[in-house]
């Protein structure tokens, strides 16, 4: 079992949503955040300033799920998130011990999906 | 000389400040609250900029157009371009116990909100720049005409008998009408139909709509242009029909949708306002409860089963709210109107009279067509020179970090 | 017939859309920062609903029950049902220089305000149907006798000599004790005392504190029905009621809590506010500094000691600011009120007139007792009927999804 | 005996209530927005808590010594403490057809705002403590004296002739001048120039300026003391200069920071009514436009470049805003003052009186020079006894927990 | 040592909190997430559209832990969360590598309670 | 690859982003929580009561780095957000299996800066 976390540009989130649909991954938790990347922040104007802060929003996806949904997860969320700009995010792998649904007490593998 | 009157001149003053504030913070917040969290400055600066370019503009020629001498019944000439002539004594044609100029000032605040009605439609993806000139073009070309017609001395409609008490087609009609046209010439926002757009802050949207509401007293009951009985009518009408129209939106809700909603009250209390706009100094109380529950009724038709059918993106219903309230309103007036309210008016066919209703129809068609026509003139005008839609990309990033770049909320502390 | 005064007219007008805005965004602003974020929509709707149905409750029934002609010096008679006879002609009995349907608007949103304040008792936990339901029966069979007995021509309490210049019993006490009862009868919210339920937006709540006192100047002033020196003497005592509250409270809190708050100091406003209403066209601006500080006072001991005490839950402290403060101010009338200010009114115990302090002491009690019987009587019928609470599955996931199906704010873009 | 006039009286009385409107909510939100959200409900409890004291401040001693009987044209005396002799009759020396206590509790709310604005250039770092104290003695010796001489019946500078129709240089400069001064005193915040401070809410920022410009119109129109033609001169140039100078500000930015951005639009429209101020009874509707494009232009300069060449930390720009606007205002009443306009006024340079422009220069001189000195004075006096700065670690905490201990927003439901 | 990571509904929040706090374990970090599991969206009304949204709001625990604690922790949520109704929830049990505590510095086990 | 997980003071946010910067660490995503720990909660006062709430606002930063970057990383956080006072946070450290660059489809190590 593995947890993906993605973490992309917002108004990509419905198009990554989709993408992950297509490819029958249904749950995930989804949160937002402020990124710092390579990808300078937006400059705002305040009273005739200039201020480009560095801290950019972004959404984070957090999915959950086993080794064979790994690849097209990642390739479902690129699919949908991907401008070829600065900017598009990350996605990060991790493995994950153990999975529990709350709801019925299950599991392990089965727990997850 | 006229005599200016302390009192209908405190009230109409008063009266003009409540027009003011329906504009900003009102209509903008009540725009404000619905739309993306990424677009709600930019929804809001579209009513702050239409106070300011149009107060302007009704100061050098939109008021001249609008109540300035008469030329062939169809338009003011620009004989007060700049407010000569237009001084503190008071103009008997308009209102003989206030300043000419306070009449003047009283209506800017109707020039200024009825382009800031339109912006509803094209919320969420028209180019600031375009909206500017298109605001300032509409207000001339479309706003300034249909105005002298009905409320001008001199103006075509008026001859005819029409009654607008407050302006259900000076105000609700021709913005409403042009928000459609805006919708159809604009197209949907990317994504609209599929992806949800629930409004961002609902607080703010009841906000605007109870400080319109507030406002609307101003609007309504100042168009007696005195502080007399004929005001204190309309007041009451206004409040009346605003009331039964959101009661009205809220059950027909509960009983179509499962659940009364809090933007179905807001809705349904704009919609009974805009709907007894033209009707409110010449009806009776119990009329409006009626036409209040009319506008409900309709306006949800127009909202929630019309658009859906048709599929145009009237981003914030501004034509299925005032286009249709205002329609409906307009033709109210010549079934309800009754001469013991307002003898100055005039009786409607459930008062015996049929050809008010007529005049009432014409006043409506009038309106529509023109406000069609030249809408989509203007449009395609601004198109052709700046554009109107911001880009695909500007669109999804959100129009407050595109068009003005800044953002309206932080995350952190 | 009495002529009609345009500058009196012009400041009841106004008056009467300031006090439209206490309501609508001013309670609903004020109670809705207090609740979760889960019920606001739900809070902000009961007052926005309250502005409806009363609306229309007054118009057909409410005002001829509470000023029509007097039936037993207990109520009015239902000769004015659907405002019939109530014109444009001033109605000397009430208010000789402004139109008499004025005079009935104004009125209105006092009864409009009256239920709306309860809503802070049963906040985050009526059902809404339930909440229309007693709101309409409460408004017409609480409000519209107390109304009668109190300012009805004939009214018994006032013709024994009440002195209640705004409504401090009117609408403070009689809506303070219905609070308390609702609080009693529908029972705690699930987890109060345990949980924390901190504010979720104290800006909006200042933001409604703020207009509170804003429209109080039309509550209050407007109550002289005039734009009179009385009116001008009401807007000052208001004032000085409200700031002396507000830094009372806060000094109290600094001393007792450790710091002054910006929610304690908008609470100490509103308590002031409630307090100096029966009393502001009656004392002097330095007597209402002293029944501004006395306001806070006993309040606080009210929400802060009291209320832990005796661990009711009256959420928003409805009882423990209105209530309370209503009690304070009548029986402040009663000891400061001063024939030099009013020669209308009459002297209070300190200046020599021990009788009026008993006749206010009587209008509490009766206010207090009446309140409370007819209060307890029809929420045991809605329970019967309707039920009162929403389920405790809908009370956690909150009233706003499971009442109205609809959400505040967004979480992302 | 004068007779009061109840027109007057209508429009006094809800100018008043316009002008405390645009204390709370209008500055608390306008600078509320502003700050970061830690520091929000302490923002908003400064206009907040000003209000309080100063109406408490004024009926004691404020009026007295502002408008009390003159002492060698420089203060006025106590005799009018605590209101003594200040009744509903009129006093022809400020206001023939009102109460005399209408016109007190109408100056009271420009007392009340004077010291709100200056708030803005400490924000988000100083003690409450400290601001309540500051704020009275500022008051008391910096506002009252000022107010007397310009507007005081036998102030020095009202002898001499200044124009000051409603405060330009009473309220804008005296606060604007002492927000520099509490800027340079106090110093920066921790961070400033290298952390990220953007507003927390601009809705909120604009709805503060919506309601400030509406409010506004209570302020200069309301200087006429009387719903008259000269109100709606007022009324007329306070709209247009705000619009004027809202769109130059927006049109400037476009063109050097490359977008027009709302907070530009609402910055410059409180620019162009500080400005307009001190002129709106003096000039026509087209210097009007003249004025609010150069109040834009030259509050621009300040606020942008200037500010940052300099590097004080005005956290919200009262002197760039208020001091700069201020000075501005009363200069081009110099220049462009009309007897068309304001026969009770004077001409301008522009209308071939060169000395009224020297005896502006000299009000703007004098109040520059008082209001610094003072402030500086009164600083360094409650620096020593009480402290200014709250510490650093309070200040990283943010106020509103630190200094309230309560937070405006709650994060989960 | 683990990382335990629990997704529940806000209105379970409170129990979940009670429950971790019978079972010793007081540490813990919250916030607001989007949750797209099984379960529908809420309906909500807009002028009398139904929109039924795929993204509902829950809360996200993290608790980091010491491995004795796993079950511990686990079960407390459990018995916090759970009403057995779709949209209870998942918990994901994650390895740590090492924890420190900023305030002193300390590094692994010890640094985690 | 690691994941590096802090949570800091809020305040301190400024301070760190400060520290990592020059230990060249530039990437990182960062989001509010609520934090619970040995910390006793801000006392707010409401209408004169009193009440500790035990939920403490915090910044959780994430950062995705190399091996070799782990320690300069949490001396960096360390560097910024230490106080010695209770309520200072905790760091993180947890195994990255993978990690994508959205915008190249890169992945890996080479993906991570
Ligand atoms: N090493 C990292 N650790 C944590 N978050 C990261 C890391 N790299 C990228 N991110 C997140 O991804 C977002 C996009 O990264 P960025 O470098 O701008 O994208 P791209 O690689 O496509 O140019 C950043 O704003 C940040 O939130
Ligand atoms: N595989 C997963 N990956 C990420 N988040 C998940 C996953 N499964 C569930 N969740 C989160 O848990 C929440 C509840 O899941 P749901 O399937 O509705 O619960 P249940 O299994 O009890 O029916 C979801 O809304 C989502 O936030
Ligand atoms: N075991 C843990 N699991 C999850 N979050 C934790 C854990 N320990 C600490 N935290 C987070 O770190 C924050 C600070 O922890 P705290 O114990 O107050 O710091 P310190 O150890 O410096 O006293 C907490 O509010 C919480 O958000």
């Amino acid at each position: 079992m593995k947890l993906v976390i993605a973490v992309i540009q917002p108004h990509k989130l419905e198009a990554v949503l989709k993408e992950l649909d297509k490819a029958e991954i249904h749950l995930k938790t989804v949160s937002n955040v402020l990124g710092c990347g390579r990808q300078k922040g937006k400059t705002e104007i305040y009273r005739g300033h200039k201020e480009t802060g560095n801290l950019i929003k972004k959404v984070r996806l957090e999915i959950a799920v086993n080794e064979q949904f790994v690849e097209p997860t990642i390739k479902a969320i690129v699919a949908g998130a991907q401008t070829k700009q600065i900017g598009d995010g990350k996605i990060f792998v991790m493995s994950l011990d153990d999975c529990v649904r709350i709801r019925t007490g299950e599991r392990g593998g089965v727990a997850i999906g | 000389m006229p005599q200016i009157n302390s009192g209908d001149t405190a009230w109409i003053l008063m009266s003009t400040a409540l027009v003011m504030l329906m504009t900003i913070p009102g209509l903008a917040f009540f725009y404000g609250g619905l739309v993306r969290r990424k677009n709600v400055l930019a929804t809001i600066m579209q009513s702050f900029a239409v106070l300011c370019v149009i107060s302007l503009q009704w100061i050098l020629w939109g008021y001249s157009l609008s109540f300035g001498p008469d030329k062939g019944h169809i338009i003011g000439s620009l004989a007060w371009f700049g407010l000569k002539g237009v001084s503190i004594v008071p103009n008997p044609d308009y209102a003989p116990t206030i300043p000419h100029s306070l009449f003047m000032v009283y209506q800017m605040m109707f020039a200024v909100i009825t382009p800031g009605l339109i912006t509803g439609a094209f919320a969420e993806r028209m180019k600031f720049s375009s909206f500017l000139i298109f605001s300032l073009l509409w207000a001339t070309f479309v706003y300034d005409p249909i105005c002298h017609w009905i409320w001008g001395s001199g103006g075509w409609l008026r001859n005819m008998g029409a009654l607008d008490f407050a302006g259900g087609a000076v105000v609700h009609i021709s913005s409403g009408i042009a928000a459609l046209v805006c919708a159809l010439v604009l197209g949907k926002r990317r994504g609209y139909g599929t992806d949800p757009m629930p409004p961002h802050n609902l607080a703010f949207t009841v906000l605007g709509a109870a400080l319109l509401w507030f406002g609307w007293f101003g609007f309504n009951a100042g168009s007696a242009l005195a502080a007399n009985g004929l005001a204190v009518n309309a007041f009451i009408t206004t409040n009346t029909a605003a009331a039964a129209a959101a009661l009205t939106w809220m059950f027909v809700e509960w009983k179509m949708a499962g659940k009364p909603t809090m933007l179905g009250g807001a809705t349904g209390a704009v919609a009974g306002l805009a709907t007894i706009t033209p009707a409110s100094g010449f009806v009776s109380p119990i009329s409006a409860i009626v036409i209040g529950i009319a506008a409900a009724g309709v306006c949800y038709l127009a909202v929630a089963v019309v658009k859906a059918k048709l599929a145009y993106d009237d981003s914030l219903d501004a034509f299925g709210v005032h286009g249709i309230g205002g329609i409906v309103g307009v033709l109210a007036t010549g079934l309800f109107a009754s001469k013991l309210i307002n003898p100055a008016g005039n009786d409607g066919l459930f008062f015996g009279n049929l050809a008010q209703l007529k005049t009432q129809a014409i006043v409506v068609g009038v309106t529509v067509l023109y406000s069609a026509a030249v809408t989509f003139v203007l449009l395609k005008l601004v198109e052709v020179f700046v554009g109107l839609k911001v880009t695909e990309e500007e669109e999804v990033m959100g129009l407050d970090i595109t068009q003005h770049e800044e953002s309206a909320y932080t995350l952190l502390d």
